[in-house]
């Protein structure tokens, strides 16, 4: 059976469970055949899947809630990383130590229409009101180094923190979860509904793919590292290995999403403006 | 063999001309010859059908047709020699657009092209050659087209006078020995009067016919002629009045 | 005239007519390809929303044109002068072509800012090689005649240049220029793209990660609509400067 | 010649001096602007990586090309047959220049999934316009006189093409090929981020994700090389195909 | 006045001409006449600097020049109007470029217009007039340089006949009265008779005199003379006999 699957960016450590899956063959030993795709765009992986275009996406807690609300049909199947990745990143400093410290500051923000709302309820919240916001695109480090902006919304705190720290760059940050944001899963695999009923066995084979490469790289981190390497020639392995480390607790234990937690989130979302219309989570996640 | 009658022609509301006749005579050498802008070249655009009139008849041998578009061969002041072919490529176009024979067509130009001094140049490129001899080849492919009428649109006038003289031999040559019929146009008086049978004298635009003047006498030697003198002369003159009428 | 302009826009709708008709037989998803009438109802009604951010392109694309023009101007009269000097930059002005713009978009952003300088400068850049390149080829394409005269009349460099040589290369600047203010619109929103306020191209992200297709595609309207006005933008200014052309009539 | 090409050079090496030396003096940071150095080790060191990419961008671009060529030849040849289908389809081609080609994306990976045939079309749309635009200029330069000659030889209009039309425009062909092939570069890896697996510009968004400036610069010389290769190229194929003009001595 | 010596033009390793020498007397109208592509526009090229000289030296009265840049007025077939100039705007360029005074410079070239019959078309751009009248506005211009050397390049040989005749009498007129010395290149030996007080014939390249001819007689009458006729046909039998030697 062949699968494809559209990554949310270009590959990267956060996809290391599914490249172990590959090439340990934990996919083929389950009859799957599992093409990898990257975008060109976040929001295609969610497009394509609803429009059962590609048989699955990874994607992002807040985009699919967003994509739900717009009305795709998409479901999701599993989980990647369980947490909140993305902070809101500065340039080590004795200046920056609460959110209150940015009053007045310049804030960068990396994709416009999500991040740019995540900054302004993270800023609500947090009673901030004089701050200036601005998109950065994805050019984080030269953006903060060239002093454009004091601080970004979007970076992660497994991945910018380290590439930073190669070029001697000490970065501190805000953790979303922690400053009032409620819990969502940053990396998950969604598909299309009518994909779903398809194609079930196959996908509940690939989520236990998945899930079994996890295992294995908890208790074979170096190994499944070395695999990843190997798939994946163009990455730098310096950088590659640091992030793995601050990644390894957050791909996601087994077990499927919380509808609770998750109605949590799109609740917040509806409440700061990140969607128009509610969702209702319960009938967005599926339950093996 | 060949007339039109009531061709008219408007540019911009401006006839070119309108009401224009014209016969043309097997086996005799027509000459137009006109001021400029006149509106010559026009004329020969709605006979090859490159433009349509906006009035009027075109009769070849009696009926009516809507142009000469495979009834006439044509040669121009340009050698209009494609320079992606060899000479002989390019005397054999002809042919090749007619679908004729191309063995046989090949063996008739080559024996032109000895007859105007051309063997050994067939593979040339006309770039390759000089101006006198692009000429002469031209001249072999308006033979290739095996049409009895030719027409002329100022065929020799970018050539020097030695050249332009030979070119004009062989001009006659073309009536005389291959018994071909002749429409040319020319601004060149002198040249008019050497090559003519029937010379028409055209008006500034709108153009029509001034005068028609049928010539006799030797043709490559008449020209010092006082007979032909005065009637240079005279051809000068009737020219002139006519353009005073415009603004010169 | 009339039968092209009637021809034009009975393919257009004929086109618009089948894409609507697809979208509903097909059943095509709106996410991925909205029917021309959602994309032209969401244009007119978001019309609001849309005009500011296409006030900032259109002044970052004036901009970036004014600035490829103040480029290539002297650009070109300077390899057109110094023939060596038109040898000796032309791999490099070939080489600007080859680069992707977009690779350079970080940088032209730690450099410049988020402002519309960036922005102006990536518009620039796209258009100023059509405009050097075929400003070049007209001055060289004048006449020797011409230059026979003006070396006669003892004129410098700089008279025969406006007298002359300007003039006479206008038509085909004007075809260079048409050539690169269509472009000049994909310039602008790769600029906005990799960091921006406004502008259609910052719209159009933030519609596109909110899943608004109906907007992206109405985006994508406003600036196709844009690049027609500057192409015929340009050639009515063509028509106008090459006055000498116009009416061709002559008095005899 | 000679002067030129030592002037280039010239150039070349005090660019890269310049730069080199501003790198250090300014230290400015290697993932701002990496020093041409660095580069060029980079571009060399890793070329076992950036060659495999290489390929597949270069195999897009050719084949765009092609595809290209296929809807230039007859859309020219039709425009030139017919005036009044040139100016009911100029706005057509016209706004398909303006439209930002990476909006199409999800539409092409829906229509032609996410092979090199998205990429291929993306490289096409980019070229097609350059070469339509100067192929029919080619054709309509065609003086008059030969017109009134393959009138009266009775030359059809496919003898008249192939015979007149087609060389004649041949030198118009090839400086529209050689506009389009420069931009062909940028096409391909625009059409990269079109769910690739392979090519330049995927390696490229990679590397610059990563804050690997050295290997984006590194990819974007491989581009500029590939660019310049291809003009080259097409220059030398010009010269090879307008065989009547190469050497203008005359015999007398 | 202008005197070369030793001349040499080299194009693509072949000579167009070596060791040419050339004198132009004051107040006399000297004429070349030569085959197509033998040399004459080179010739003028470097008397005018517009490409420098492999070898050889320019005189201009006794002593040596680099080229006669502002020297020499210059005349051509094509009118050589700028079309986005009026008629008067083009006839003032030599003044601009020469920084004259301009308000003196269009009283003098307004004199000029009426002396040539243009008056009243000041104003007019040159496509909206015919060929004459460009010519005649050129004709202005060459005067309005005030040299007194004048080079013309062929100035006729695109006008028909009767628009030819009438600007022969103007270039007369150029010598008679407004007291030029004129240096003109053509092909058409007619008007190289009518006009020429010192004739030079011309081989095809590598260019070189054959032979000079000074003539006499009253010019705009003397070409249907005997004398006149004799001559004309001597020089075509020179020339072809030239021309022979290469592949005509
Ligand atoms: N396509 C056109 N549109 C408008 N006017 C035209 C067109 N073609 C020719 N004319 C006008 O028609 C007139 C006649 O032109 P034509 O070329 O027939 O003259 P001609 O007698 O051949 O002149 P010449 O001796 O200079 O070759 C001119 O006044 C010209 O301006
Ligand atoms: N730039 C050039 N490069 C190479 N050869 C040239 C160049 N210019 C002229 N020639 C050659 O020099 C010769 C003389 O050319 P020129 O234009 O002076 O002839 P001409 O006597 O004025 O001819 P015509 O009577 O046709 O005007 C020709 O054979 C031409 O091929
Ligand atoms: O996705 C980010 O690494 O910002
Ligand atoms: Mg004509
Ligand atoms: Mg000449």
């Amino acid at each position: 059976q062949k699968l494809t699957l559209m990554l949310d960016w270009f590959p990267n450590i956060d996809h290391l469970p599914i490249y172990v899956a590959q090439e340990k063959g934990l996919f083929a030993e389950r009859g799957l055949e599992v093409e990898i795709i990257s975008p060109s765009e976040t929001a295609d992986g969610l497009k394509l899947a609803a429009s059962g275009n590609v048989d699955m996406a990874v994607s992002y807690e807040p985009q699919t809630i967003i994509a739900a609300s717009a009305g795709l049909d998409v479901k999701v199947v599993g989980r990647l990383i369980e947490h909140p990745l993305t902070t809101l990143l500065f340039l080590k400093s004795e200046k920056i130590k609460t959110p209150k410290d940015l009053e007045g500051k310049k804030i960068g923000y990396t994709v416009p229409g999500l991040m740019d709302v995540m900054l302004k309820a993270f800023m609500s919240i947090n009673g901030v009101e004089n701050y200036e916001a601005i998109n950065v695109g994805f050019t984080i480090v030269p953006a903060l180094v060239a002093g454009n902006v004091d601080a970004v919304m979007g970076p992660f705190k497994t991945y910018e923190t380290v590439t930073m720290a190669h070029q001697n760059l000490e970065a501190d940050y805000f953790e979303l979860e922690k400053w009032g944001i409620p819990d969502y899963e940053e990396l998950i695999f969604v598909c299309g509904a009518k994909t779903l009923t398809e194609k079930k066995e196959s996908i509940r084979s690939f989520i236990q793919a998945v899930e079994t490469a996890t295992a294995y790289l908890r208790k074979h981190p170096e190994e499944a590292l070395e695999t990843y390497l190997k798939a994946l020639p163009e990455a730098d392995a310096k950088v590659e290995t640091d992030a793995f480390h601050l990644t390894l607790p957050f791909y996601a234990a087994p077990g499927g999403s919380n509808a609770a937690a998750w109605q949590q989130f799109a609740d917040f979302s509806l409440q700061h403006g990140l969607i128009e219309k509610p969702v209702v989570t319960e009938d967005l996640i599926h339950i093996w | 063999m060949l007339s039109v009658s009531g061709l008219s022609k408007v540019f911009d509301q401006q006839p070119v001309f309108s009401g224009f006749d014209l016969t043309v005579t097997r086996n005799r050498f027509a000459v137009l010859i006109g001021p400029s802008g006149c509106g010559k070249s026009t004329l020969f655009d709605v006979l090859t059908g490159v433009t349509a009139p906006d009035e009027g008849r075109i009769l070849w041998q009696e009926s009516e047709v809507a142009h000469l578009g495979d009834l006439a061969a044509y040669m121009h002041q340009k050698d209009l020699l494609l320079p992606w072919f060899s000479l002989l490529e390019n005397s054999l176009l002809p042919s090749r657009t007619g679908r004729e024979d191309l063995k046989q067509a090949r063996s008739r130009a080559m024996q032109l092209f000895s007859r105007l001094g051309l063997s050994g140049y067939e593979k040339y490129l006309p770039y390759q050659v000089s101006g006198g001899m692009r000429q002469r080849c031209a001249l072999v492919r308006t033979l290739m087209f095996n049409r009895d009428l030719v027409l002329l649109d100022e065929p020799l006038s970018a050539l020097d006078a030695i050249t332009r003289k030979r070119l004009q031999s062989l001009l006659l040559l073309l009536q005389s020995e291959f018994d071909r019929t002749l429409l040319m146009i020319t601004h060149d008086v002198d040249e008019a009067l050497l090559l003519a049978d029937d010379l028409y004298l055209l008006s500034a635009k709108p153009m029509r016919i001034i005068e028609k003047i049928v010539l006799h006498g030797d043709k490559p030697g008449r020209l010092n002629t006082p007979q032909l003198l005065a009637m240079k002369d005279m051809i000068m003159k009737r020219l002139g009045e006519d353009i005073d009428h415009g603004s010169f | 005239m009339a039968r092209s302009n009637f021809l034009a826009l009975a393919i257009l709708i004929l086109l618009l007519g089948l894409w609507e008709v697809a979208c509903w037989i097909f059943t095509i998803p709106v996410f991925i390809l909205p029917p021309p009438s959602i994309i032209m109802s969401t244009a007119v009604l978001r019309a609001p929303l849309i005009l500011p951010h296409a006030m900032t392109t259109g002044l970052e694309i004036i901009c970036g044109i004014v600035l490829a023009l103040a480029v290539a101007i002297p650009l070109a009269m300077g390899m057109f002068a110094f023939p060596w000097l038109e040898k000796a930059l032309s791999p490099f002005l070939v080489t600007s072509q080859a680069i992707p713009v977009f690779a350079l978009a970080p940088l032209l952003v730690v450099w410049l800012g988020y402002g519309v300088a960036g922005k102006i400068l990536m518009a620039a850049i796209i258009i100023f090689f059509p405009i050097t390149v075929s400003l070049l080829e007209g001055f060289k394409g004048c006449d020797r005649e011409f230059r026979v005269l003006f070396r006669l009349m003892g004129a410098g460099f700089w008279q025969t240049m406006r007298l002359l040589y300007w003039p006479w290369a206008l038509p085909h600047f004007f075809a260079g220029l048409r050539v690169g203010v269509t472009v000049a619109t994909i310039g602008a929103v790769i600029g906005e793209w990799v960091g921006a306020q406004s502008g259609l191209g910052f719209l159009m992200i933030q519609a596109n990660a909110r899943l608004k297709v109906d907007l992206v595609f109405a985006v994508i309207l406003w600036l196709s609509l844009m690049g027609l006005l500057l192409w015929y933008g340009v050639g009515w200014l063509e028509k106008k400067s090459i006055f000498w052309r116009n009416n061709q009539q002559i008095l005899e």
